[in-house]
């Protein structure tokens, strides 16, 4: 077991001690919201910063994911974990469908197709009218929290394990051969397809591997928020976040989107409930183009070079005339 | 003449109307250093590109070592033992020197090399390309020359049994350039085939043990370097009637 | 329910539109054809135009449309400003693809939060005194509300269209991206070309705004509906190719129509979207495009 | 090993600013025990996105009847604080928004944000902490969630869905002779489709024949093949539940087409602004529609007037309605009736609270009020109104009597239908 596991478990542990220390359910709802984002990033990233193909349309897998949820829900009442299963596996289906239509051009083709498949996918479930339509679906919150002292603990825990999934997914990807091979296509895709990695292979598992996390973020979101319509499940703010923040953490490496999705849902949640307006939404969007512009390496990248530095002007000194 | 290593058999290529390269055959036997010429525009350039799965030909076929390839994608064309350099360098930018050769290690060489040894591996041909000591530099910060040696030794680390060099030479000195021929050289001794294209006529004599030039998208010459340079076809094709 | 009448309405109708949809998409088959920049804030300045003519229209009692004329100079140097911008982040370090197209996805959250502050999201709207009036010509109607902008709106695109075929600087920005031999034969600087192309898309954005402001009330979040649909224009009139654009504005406007009056109006956006879907995956170069 | 280490401490330095920023938000919420403490009312609003124009307006509301209120020496002797903050119209932040008020702020009452979106992510949570819920236009909100003590201040009547257009239904059947099909078209979201959807049930009650039945795409721009659609259709009566973006276009689409029909209107929201008004003008003429409050003498209740006045001149220059006629008289009778029923109980008991509201009827600036069992108003008094005489281009002329003459309910009718509509 690795440094990572120890890491994880020490994570889920603390998750599940929080759970019993801690009663007021406030920390719950907002790290609910925040884990949603940290899902969301990691699987936008897993495409989007590996290999360099955007995604604009993550609303619309969270949507579905969030949809299937409610139909099953409806139809089978099957438990949570199910949901989340089926909707990983549907939103997996449909990366990795999307992805083989359009994985083969350029990435803008890619990138403006995941656009018009959220605006076909949110007017088929506006006119789906079996989970509510653009009227809507409620989901009344379950009673059976088992033994959480309440539902929002379970969905926070829930999230949790989806979270570590993720991210563990992601670091694998990052770390393995298969990594090695995103991290070529993103560079230059042609050169990479010439020394033998196959890209639209390592493409489609990028984009599979999107959907499923995208799906899994959005499978709790009905019952975390109790009514769900076409307008709130694709909202243009969670699009706006899972691109967000791997931008400012970092997209190279897996934890650049941990640390953007931290940073930022934290500033959201503690901009929330203190200096709220539109300025707050605007100091998303600028803060946004501001790292994009000047410093395209996301925090990671900033840290990055600045140890870098910080270790040549320690090494100059001794080093001096070497080379 | 032994079993060729390369059959290239009439393909055709057309872009929209304009047809690149018009029932072009060319074959390369295992070891041989051939040249590839002709002016700009002459389908140099997408004949190499067929071959190494960038394109697929429209007609015609391609075989390698006894396999029709014409298929198959980039990718399994580079594991079966085809290697490519690009004109202009197309380096994998976030990674180092040396990380660069390990994705051909570890994607087309994968199957046919050690795994334990994979780092002793690429830095003995960074050490016979004479790049050693940039193993770890970020590759951005390389010169003109080192970014040229940079994209044959990512060819070399694929573990080729045919090497494509697209104008590896093209804006370097002329010291460089016999560098550059002299890697060349030592790679072909270990018995891997070049297809050589270039412009700078010195190297292509030089290095070619045969030359086949193109013209328009046609081949209108074939032959040793000598009979090339008394072509009279040629030599239209290159000064215009 | 199938009648002559109904059945020519529907294409008067949907042409109607579509023209004001090739205004839309004609900023965007500039930047994203010939310079291959992906600017998905594009309808984000349109409504930006809707805005400023607003201003005009609700202050001064200026015509919208004039309202949009004055600003094109303004819009102009905008678009080379950002150009600028763009290029000395992004396109000079061989960054665009990512880092590109999330800062233009940055601008389009940016400018609509910024129309918001100052204007809050009610919905604006312009007064002028064709709004409201119908032309008649046998059963079929011409609403001025959108004959107007159709008219202004395929008059603008058929303008640039000349301007690309006919004048030395449209077509260094048509050789801009395809061509750079030609562009050096041609002796000009692809930046100074690139600059001057981007500036013309932007101030397209002016009058396309001042048609939409036409058409109904703005408000700033709207821009996110067109994105998908000028894409779609975009890319089924072949990349760069504004004739091209305006046919497929022109179909997709019709094509929306018809969906609207025979079938279901809420069906309507999956058609258009669904139809670039399916141009993306099998035909990429676009149905009028060349291969 | 360097690398690693300066790692672990930015790591460090960046745990060390997340757990100061927590504790500041800690910090900045307002503390709670005070000497003569305020009663604290809290609640999120949407003050950014889609519905800030809305939300703006009723905080604007809101905020009169607390100086009013304080004013007359608070509630049980002290004075109102509001805890408020925005949801940015984004309904996945009101729970965490209600978790924080109740648990951290501490909060002695609750009342909901604007619309249905946003108060039905609060129901679980108010509900497990069985604090009374005053609800701010929530389209049946509680039939799925079905809680004693939740009302809702918007007058849509016990059936909401059905008793918004009821009047609609009266109106039309009451005419000789009577009208026999109807067209209903809804606009894609949740509101639109749930009144059209109360409006088909009535249709079918009252056996009118359904010749068509479409809904369109949220803010779409062409509308004008739909109106065509309908005109082809032949329909007598056209029922429209609809956004401010489609009311306008269709609005325009009709008077552009010289659409005929007996009854036009229904469920259009927008047509209620005054800016909207403003810019249809004319076209506005003869359409019947619903709405809450206009400045007919039949609804001029005890304080409305007043109340008014000073949403008038606070809501200059706050990019919000300027007349305010349908939502803010509202979000002040919300906060009225709670304040009456603290004020009548004498103590901050939920339950006794809940019981009073159920059992009296308040009068409030938007009239008597009453709950029925469910939380809705006990009767509908969801107004159709009609415009008539429309000049263009004149805002002024909706903040006086006959611009908008109420039809229905009969209870405050002020003139008589012009019908058919064109």
């Amino acid at each position: 077991m690795g440094r990572f596991w120890l890491g994880a478990t020490g994570v889920f542990m603390a998750g599940l001690l929080f759970t019993g220390a801690v009663d007021n359910e406030f920390y719950f709802f907002s790290g609910y919201v925040i884990l949603q984002g940290l899902i969301m990033a990691t699987a936008w990233n897993i495409l989007g910063g590996f290999t360099g193909y955007v995604n604009f349309g993550s609303a619309g897998f969270f949507a579905v994911g969030a949809y299937i949820s409610v139909a099953l829900h409806q139809a089978l009442a099957l438990p949570l974990p199910f949901l989340i299963l089926a909707s990983g596996m549907v939103c997996g289906l449909m990366g990795l469908a999307t992805g083989y239509l359009t994985l083969r051009l350029k990435g803008i083709y890619f990138a403006i197709s995941t656009l018009a498949m959220a605006i076909v996918l949110e007017t088929v479930i506006t006119n789906w009218e079996y989970v509510g339509g653009a009227s809507g679906a409620y989901i009344l919150t379950p009673k059976d929290s088992l033994f959480f002292a309440s539902y929002v603990e379970l969905l926070f825990m829930v999230m949790l394990i989806i979270a570590i999934a993720a991210v563990a997914f992601a670091r694998y990807l990052s770390t393995s051969r298969t990594g090695k091979g995103l991290t070529a296509i993103r560079d230059d895709e042609l050169a990479a397809e010439c020394m033998g990695v196959p890209t639209l292979r390592l493409k489609l598992v990028s984009a599979t591997a999107m959907g499923v996390f995208m799906g899994m973020a959005g499978a709790p979101f009905p019952f975390f928020i109790t009514f769900v319509d076409p307008l709130s499940a694709f909202s243009l703010f969670i699009a706006v976040n899972a691109i967000a923040m791997p931008l400012i953490g970092g997209t190279k490496v897996w934890y650049g989107p941990v640390i953007g999705a931290l940073i930022l849902g934290l500033t959201q949640e503690i901009t929330t409930v203190t200096i709220s307006s539109e300025l707050n939404l605007l100091i998303v969007g600028v803060v946004l183009i501001g790292f994009i512009t000047l410093a395209p390496g996301g925090i990671v990248g900033l840290v990055q070079d600045f140890s870098r530095k910080r270790l040549r002007s320690k090494a100059a000194p001794s080093a001096g005339g070497d080379r | 003449m032994s079993a060729p290593l390369l059959d290239v058999r009439n393909i055709t290529k057309s872009f929209g109307g304009f047809v690149a390269l018009n029932d072009v055959s060319i074959h390369l036997a295992p070891g041989e250093r051939l040249g590839l010429i002709g002016p700009n525009g002459s389908g140099k350039t997408t004949m190499i590109n067929c071959v190494s799965g960038a394109l697929f030909n429209d007609g015609g076929a391609i075989v390698f070592e006894g396999r029709d390839i014409t298929k198959l994608p980039a990718y399994r064309r580079a594991r079966l033992g085809i290697a490519r350099s690009f004109q202009i360098p197309k380096p994998f930018r976030s990674m180092t020197v040396i990380e660069n050769l390990l994705v051909p290690l570890e994607f087309a060489a994968w199957t046919r090399i050690d795994h334990g040894r994979i780092n002793e591996e690429a830095f003995d041909i960074l050490e016979r390309i004479g790049l050693a000591d940039l193993a770890h530099k970020n590759c951005g910060d390389l010169t003109q020359i080192d970014m040229r040696k940079l994209e044959l030794a990512r060819a070399l680390a694929a573990r080729p049994n045919l090497l494509i060099s697209d104008e590896a030479m093209a804006g370097l000195s002329s010291e460089e350039v016999d560098e550059v021929l002299e890697i060349l050289f030592t790679l072909n001794e270990g018995g891997v085939a070049v297809i050589m294209i270039e412009h700078i006529m010195r190297a292509v004599m030089r290095y070619s043990e045969r030359i086949v030039v193109l013209d328009a998208g046609r081949k209108i010459a074939e032959g040793p370097p000598d009979d090339i340079v008394h072509n009279p076809d040629v030599e239209r094709a290159y000064l215009g009637e | 329910m199938f009648s002559g009448e109904l059945f020519f309405n529907a294409i008067v109708s949907g042409l109607l539109i579509g023209g004001f949809y090739a205004a839309v998409a004609l900023g965007l088959s500039i930047t994203f054809g010939c310079l291959e920049i992906v600017n998905i804030a594009h309808p984000t300045f349109v409504i930006f135009g809707s805005y400023v003519t607003y201003i005009l229209n609700v202050n001064f009692g200026l015509d919208p449309i004039l309202a949009g004329l004055v600003f094109v100079p303004a819009f102009f140097v905008l678009g080379m400003f950002l150009y600028r911008f763009y290029y000395a982040s992004f396109e000079r370090a061989g960054q665009e693809s990512l880092n590109g197209l999330a800062f233009f996805f940055g601008l389009m959250f940016t400018v609509e939060v910024l129309l918001i502050l100052v204007y809050g999201v009610d919905y604006r709207l312009v007064s002028a005194p064709y709004i409201g009036q119908t032309w008649h010509l046998g059963y079929i109607d011409f609403p001025l509300r959108q004959t107007v902008p159709f008219v202004v709106g395929t008059a603008m695109t058929i303008g640039v269209y000349l301007f690309l075929s006919k004048t030395f600087l449209g077509r260094a920005i048509k050789a801009v991206s395809q061509d750079r031999l030609a562009l050096q034969l041609m002796g000009a600087d692809p930046i100074r070309v690139k600059q001057y192309a981007m500036g013309i898309a932007i101030a397209t954005a002016a009058v396309a705004g001042s048609l939409l402001i036409i058409l109904g009330p703005v408000e700033p979040s709207q821009g996110r509906l067109y994105i998908g649909r000028v894409f779609a224009m975009v890319v089924l009139g072949g990349m760069g190719s504004v004739s091209g654009t305006l046919i497929a504005a022109l179909l997709i406007g019709v094509i929306e129509s018809f969906v609207a009056t025979f079938y279901g109006p809420s069906w309507a956006p999956a058609v258009s979207f669904g139809l670039l879907f399916i141009t993306l995956a099998l035909r990429p170069q676009g149905m009028f495009g060349r291969a | 090993m360097f690398m690693k280490f300066a790692m672990r401490r930015r790591m460090l330095a960046l745990c060390g600013m997340v757990a100061a920023a927590l504790f500041l938000t800690q910090a900045m919420a307002p503390t709670t025990a005070r000497a003569a403490e305020p009663i604290k009312i809290g609640f999120s609003m949407a003050l950014t996105g889609a519905l800030a124009g809305a939300g703006k307006a009723a905080l604007i509301a809101m905020e009169i009847w607390r100086e009013d209120t304080n004013k007359q020496g608070g509630l049980l002797g002290r004075q109102i604080e509001f805890v408020y903050y925005d949801d940015s119209t984004s309904a996945s932040k009101v729970p965490g928004i209600y978790t924080k008020l109740l648990n951290i702020d501490k909060v002695d009452l609750v009342v909901s944000s604007y619309g249905t979106n946003e108060i039905s992510p609060a129901m679980p949570i108010i509900m497990r902490k069985g604090l009374v819920f005053m609800s701010l236009f929530g389209l049946a909100v509680n039939d799925r969630f079905k809680y004693d003590r939740y009302f809702q201040i918007m007058p849509a009547g016990p059936v909401p869905k059905e008793d918004w257009s009821r009047g609609f239904f009266d109106l039309a059947m009451a005419q000789n002779p009577k009208p026999k099909s109807i067209a209903l078209l809804a606009e894609d979201a949740e509101f639109a489709r749930n009144a059209v959807a109360g409006a088909r049930i009535n249709a079918k009650k009252v056996g009118l024949n359904i010749v068509y039945d479409k809904t369109f795409p949220f803010g779409s721009k062409n509308v004008t093949p739909v109106i065509r659609a309908i005109k082809a259709s032949g329909a007598e009566l056209i029922y429209i539940g609809s956004y401010p973006h489609g009311s306008v276009g269709l609005v325009k689409a009709a008077n552009e087409l010289g659409l005929k029909a007996k009854m036009f209107g229904g469920g259009m929201v927008g047509l209620q602004f005054a800016a909207i008004q403003k810019n249809l003008g004319p076209m506005l003429n003869n359409i019947v529609n619903y709405d809450f409050w206009v400045p007919e003498p039949t609804l001029k209740f005890e304080g409305v007037e007043a109340f008014l006045k000073k949403y008038q001149a606070a809501a200059k220059g706050k990019k919000v309605d300027p007349l305010g006629h349908y939502l803010p008289p509202y979000a002040y009778a919300y906060l009225q009736i709670l304040g009456q029923a603290v004020n009548t109980i004498g103590s901050l008991d939920q339950k006794a609270i809940a019981a009073h509201i159920h059992a009296t009827t308040f009068n409030t600036v938007v009239g008597p009020v009453s709950f029925a069992e469910n939380g809705e108003w006990a009767k509908t008094r969801t107004l159709q109104v009609q415009f008539r005489d429309i000049e263009p281009n004149n805002m002024d002329q909706f903040n006086h009597a006959g611009k908008r003459i109420v039809l229905y309910p009969k209870s405050v009718k002020s003139g008589e239908i012009v019908y058919p509509y064109k």
